[in-house]
């Protein structure tokens, strides 16, 4: 059974003068436990996808059905990275990887302890105390990602959470957050610019086009890779191949506008 | 403090803080009210559209104001009117003031000069043009009249250079003559003959629901002005200082005695038919007067004629 | 069945729907007004409210009529507008050019700091007596008054925005070898561009509390005088009139600011 | 020769020039202090400036002495202080319930914006006999035009602010299933603590202002009505005295908002 | 001769209550038309030594000559693209990439034409009259780069100037820049995140250690690799040796912190 189902979803931002259709008959289905990744070239309406999916926006047209309901805004199954990481620069660190137990009244000693640990898995135990304005962007963005894990969701949505970070730091990090969903068997939406990232991380991978964002093509990554961990993977011969074929790809569809 | 309790409670709204209304501080001071029964609780609301707003409203019950704004309300018609029940001061409190020292001056000796009066719609201002062309002086031809200056600003202004003539109050007349920025030449209290200036009034439904606390309070205004009446301007001056703490004694003193000495303060709460006639007459001729009302219908002396009898 | 988007179509009713907003806007507007005027009224024909003090709608209205045929409101209300609008772009480019210079010289700010503070505190109405000395008692002392009620808030609330500018602008700028006049006039003004003219909408407000008060003080016309002498002679059906004459006024002045927002922040 | 860094040193000496710059403001502004009074004491004891109108530094000061031995200034500076604090607090406080109530509902904020802009240009001291009747000639209407004064423009101020909260920080806090309630108390409220702070900051200035103009009303003690009881009597000394003791105590008031703004924006 | 010399440089960074050290002792030389870049973790000061080159912060000791003259802030030979990329939201797109040129009143139809010409080439001669705000953040950094090339500085200080970019984008632009800059002869120093770039770009890349910033290591780009495009460079085997080698070096790195 499907755990995420879009179904025909269209997306148009009106203003008094202006539209802009951001997506256009979009449908994909995500099982539980399943990883995808978005890929496509800027302003194809990645953002807006994810803002639907957790029910931020309401779309123009189309529906969305996450474990058998239709997704609304006060849903609490989803988490949702925002493509910057708007810590919160009036609460410390602690504070703001808190907020979201805080708001869904789940700050126990349990969730406050597993939650800090997270931190530490992270690198970042020892930053606790300050303010977000002392942190690097790359420092902020892995606080934003515990943020968005401590509530525990079942789908999470992120968009580009590793692009502040340096190549070390990804690697790691992209790691750390592939087996921590595998293990918990979470289902995610990740959006991103990198397809190495792409390949390494997801089962599937949507690549959208432009102008109006649609489905261009979707690429199964091999059985084989699957089995390997992110850092493996990208050592791996399949991974070069895969590479080149999408790479391919998103340069006819540029090439395309 | 027992007796206290028992006292019957009046608030007074006073449309300033002047030597002009003596006799009342005296009244509060020597205790005159509390002799009466009546504990008098005094505001200053600065304005007399404040005060009679105050009266309006039942925010105080008994207001000391000009009668000419008691006759602006009544003229536009009211269900409860303000009587006028009790007369303060009967003369205008204002001084002609010189920048030059002036021997012997006559009247005339203003056309052709600037002249410092007092807010347009005020009594001040209309005793000042009454009086001006009472001596046949037009106002608004035969000199500069400034009229367009706040109250509390019409010293400064003179002060600081403006005009060569001035219409002041006390204590401001006597300041400038003691640091010689200017000189009393005339009094326009004297000038203007008897009007009531500055009259206790009430709504009419006050009146009749509480006549014993009015007759108590005309009784210990009428005790006050006898005394000030009987006093030297020292002894009053040193009973109201309380009420005027910066003002300099001497000062106060010879305030005091410049309005006693042209019978400013009235000597009893009468306020007669002629007093109120001079008064529309001089609305009149300002082109302030909306219309004339009766002396019956507004003024009451059933309580100042019951006190003095 | 799969849902066809017809985009034109939905932006047309996305329009529909914000004009539909904007009429029922506009309509409890009008309500509220219709009905505060009405109740003003009514409460006043049954005195519930005293008449003498509160007047009603139709005595205004009927002052006003009487007062533009016979020509004689119009002085008044040409009067406080010209001083208005004098001591409003006095007051706000004052404030902006004080501001400019605390910007431009750190330590001059930390000195003036605390006086700005304190000058911001006095009761300016107080001051008037000092005007009066200073500028004679005159429509200049009137526009005086204005000025200084809007120059001061406008000077402290400016430089804090001027300080609170991201200085990786001025940092872009330097890296081209942009001097301090020009850093300015690059970066900081314009991107105090909003804070400026929200402080404009509050300073048209201020400086028609400025010049009423002036005219408190001393005058022969204007709208604040006419209050004035209103409350001298207990008319207050010429107070109110003049009060809402002045409402209507400060509406429009704040419109036309509106309107240079607009054109100014066109890139909101 | 490699420079060694030795940075307790220059830390140090970092520290030291801190604070060598804060003293150097420091005497700069006591300067400014001494040579504005002597100058006033000087101009005023040779006659350049009307020493009736202008009084002198000295004769204040002997006024202050008088006053403060005979205990009579107290009362006044607690009661205009009292009604300041009063009128200071509620102003703020309403003025943001204001804002949040407008934030809350997009409706209500487009429906009452023009009014508040009207309200906003009203000349607040012509309102005085409204509060008369309404509130009595009592310390009420004092605290009330204290309120009037600082509450519309509180409003305005704050509730911008509101709206230029980055509406992401809403997206994070709604992606966690927050309430409308929640997004207000932990995004809104909280970046705007700035807006608030500057806002409360001007509110000193402005409530000591609406206080002074109430007392102007109907008093029978405070600073402002000793400064209309000064004018009354021609007693300048008095009336500066009274507007010295206010300037001290706005700052006294705008140092504590101070106080609290660095309690509040500690991450500044 | 050395075109810039940086001697012993080291810059502390102080407020009342702290101070941090960035840099400590840093000494590096480039030649007229060198390209060369900086790599290091988050927080090494990459930045700090970039605003130090760009006479933005005066060091704390050391010195830094540029062309045989100290540098120091009123000078026009570098051009300085901050790590965001800062376009004037007031200015519409036109305006902003003209504005160097209009600050060193350079401002004629031919610079003019120019620099529209290089946005034609960068992909975005059609949003010349837009506003930032309604570009994506590629977009805008794209816009900062040619903001930055308009002056035609001597020497180029690129702060993580590609991060933005979706990845095909991306590969396309270090291609122009490189062109640009190999063609004119252009000196320049970059800083990044992404090990690949670095390589694919420059001459030599120095590592930065962390905690405080100092030159861990420096590596040259082999001469073969340097007569390839970057896009080549990626595809050749001595590009993934040297690949291995720096990561390995980062990776210690981290392990010693
Ligand atoms: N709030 C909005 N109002 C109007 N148009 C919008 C809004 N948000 C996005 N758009 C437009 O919708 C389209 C898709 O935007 P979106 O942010 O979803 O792209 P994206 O794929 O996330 O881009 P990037 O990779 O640069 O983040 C773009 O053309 C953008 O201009
Ligand atoms: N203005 C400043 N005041 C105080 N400390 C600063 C300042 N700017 C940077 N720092 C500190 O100096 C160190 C180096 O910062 P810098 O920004 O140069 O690092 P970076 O290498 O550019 O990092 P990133 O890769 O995250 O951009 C950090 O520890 C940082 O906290
Ligand atoms: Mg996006
Ligand atoms: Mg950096």
């Amino acid at each position: 059974m499907n755990f995420l189902t879009i179904q025909d979803v269209s997306h148009v931002y009106f203003s008094k003068q202006t539209s802009t259709t951001a997506l256009h008959d979009i449908s994909l289905t995500v099982n539980e436990g399943e990883f995808i990744s978005i890929i496509g070239p800027s302003g194809c309406g990645k953002t807006t996808l994810l803002s639907i999916i957790a029910g931020l926006i309401k779309p123009t047209v189309g529906t969305v059905i996450l474990d058998n309901e239709p997704i609304h805004m006060k849903n609490k199954k989803t988490g949702y990275m925002l493509q910057q990481d708007y810590l919160f620069p009036w609460k410390t660190i602690e504070e703001n990887i808190f907020l979201g137990l805080k708001l869904t009244n789940q700050l126990t000693n349990k969730t406050k302890i597993k939650t800090l640990s997270l931190l530490k898995k992270i690198g970042l135990s020892n930053v606790k105390d300050q303010y977000p304005s002392q942190l690097s962007g790359g420092m902020r963005q892995r606080v934003a990602l515990v943020r968005t894990l401590a509530t525990d969701p079942k789908l999470l949505l992120l968009d580009e959470p590793f692009s502040a970070l340096d190549y070390q730091t990804k690697l790691t990090l992209e790691e750390l957050v592939y087996l921590t969903l595998k293990q918990f068997h979470k289902t995610a939406v990740l959006v991103t610019h990198d397809i190495g990232e792409a390949i390494a991380m997801s089962d599937r991978i949507y690549l959208l086009s432009k102008g109006p964002g649609k489905v261009a093509q979707v690429f199964t990554v091999p059985k084989e890779l699957r089995q390997l961990s992110p850092l493996e993977i990208r050592n791996s011969e399949q991974y070069n191949e895969l590479f080149t074929i999408i790479w391919k790809e998103l340069e006819s569809l540029e090439g395309k506008n | 403090n027992s007796s206290k309790e028992s006292l019957q409670k009046v608030q007074i709204g006073e449309v300033t803080r002047s030597i002009f209304y003596a006799p009342q501080y005296v009244a509060l001071e020597k205790g005159f009210f509390e002799e009466e029964g009546l504990d008098v609780e005094l505001s200053t609301i600065p304005g007399g559209d404040k005060t009679m707003t105050a009266l309006i409203s039942d925010g105080i019950d008994i207001a000391l104001v000009g009668s000419e704004t008691s006759i602006y309300v009544n003229a536009q018609g009211t269900d409860d009117p303000i009587i006028n029940f009790a007369q303060l001061t009967q003369t205008d409190g204002t001084f002609l003031v010189s920048r030059e020292k002036i021997d012997n001056f006559t009247w005339d000796m203003l056309e052709d000069t600037t002249f410092l009066g007092q807010r347009k719609g005020g009594m001040p201002q209309m005793v000042g043009e009454f009086v001006l062309k009472k001596h046949g002086i037009d106002p608004h031809n035969d000199l500069e009249l400034i009229q367009n200056i706040d109250f509390a600003n019409i010293s400064t202004s003179f002060a600081s250079g403006t005009g060569d003539f001035v219409q002041l109050f006390e204590p401001q007349a006597s300041v400038f003559e003691k640091e010689g920025i200017g000189y009393i030449v005339a009094s326009f209290g004297t000038e203007s003959g008897h009007v009531p200036y500055t009259v206790f009034m009430a709504k009419e439904s006050f009146l009749n629901e509480q006549k014993e606390v009015a007759e108590k309070f005309t009784r210990a205004i009428y005790k006050a002005q006898q005394w000030v009446y009987e006093q030297s301007a020292e002894e009053v001056a040193k009973a109201i200082q309380p009420f005027f703490e910066d003002t300099e004694l001497d000062i106060i003193t010879s305030s005091v005695e410049r309005y006693k000495s042209q019978n400013s303060f009235a000597e009893n709460p009468i306020l007669d038919n002629d007093e109120w006639d001079n008064l529309q007459n001089i609305m009149d001729e300002a082109g302030e007067l909306p219309e004339r009302l009766n002396y019956e219908d507004f003024v009451n002396t059933e309580f100042a004629e019951m006190v003095t009898e | 069945m799969k849902e066809k988007i017809n985009v034109p179509l939905l932006h047309q009713q996305y329009r529909n729907q914000l004009r539909k907003e904007k009429r029922w806007v506009l309509f409890f507007q009008i309500l509220i007004f219709l009905a505060f005027f009405l109740f003003w009224q009514v409460a006043s024909h049954f005195k519930w409210i005293d008449p003498l003090i509160f007047s009603s709608p139709i005595t205004i209205w009927n002052l006003f009529l009487d007062k533009v045929s016979d020509g004689s409101l119009f002085p008044h209300i040409w009067t406080t507008v010209f001083e208005t609008f004098l001591g409003f772009i006095i007051g706000t480019l004052g404030g902006t050019i004080f501001a400019a210079i605390l910007w431009w010289s750190n330590t001059l700010s930390k000195i003036f700091g605390p006086y700005l503070v304190i000058l911001n505190a006095m009761p300016k109405v107080a001051l008037g007596p000092i005007l009066i000395v200073a500028l004679g008692p005159n429509m200049t002392s009137i526009v005086a008054m204005g000025v200084l009620v809007t120059i001061i808030i406008t000077t402290i609330v400016i430089y804090s925005s001027f300080r609170e500018v991201d200085p990786n602008y001025v940092k872009v700028l330097q890296s081209f070898g942009a001097t301090k006049f020009q850093c300015f006039k690059e970066a900081i003004l314009p991107s105090s561009f909003p804070t400026i003219i929200s402080t404009l909408k509050v300073n048209v407000g201020l400086s028609w509390v400025g010049v009423i008060v002036g005219e408190y003080l001393v005058s022969k016309q204007g709208l604040g005088y006419l209050i004035i002498y209103g409350f001298q002679v207990f008319n207050f059906t010429l107070v109110l009139l003049s009060l809402l004459v002045i409402a209507v006024f400060a509406t429009i002045m704040y419109k036309l600011v509106e309107v240079i927002e607009q054109k100014l922040l066109k890139n909101g």
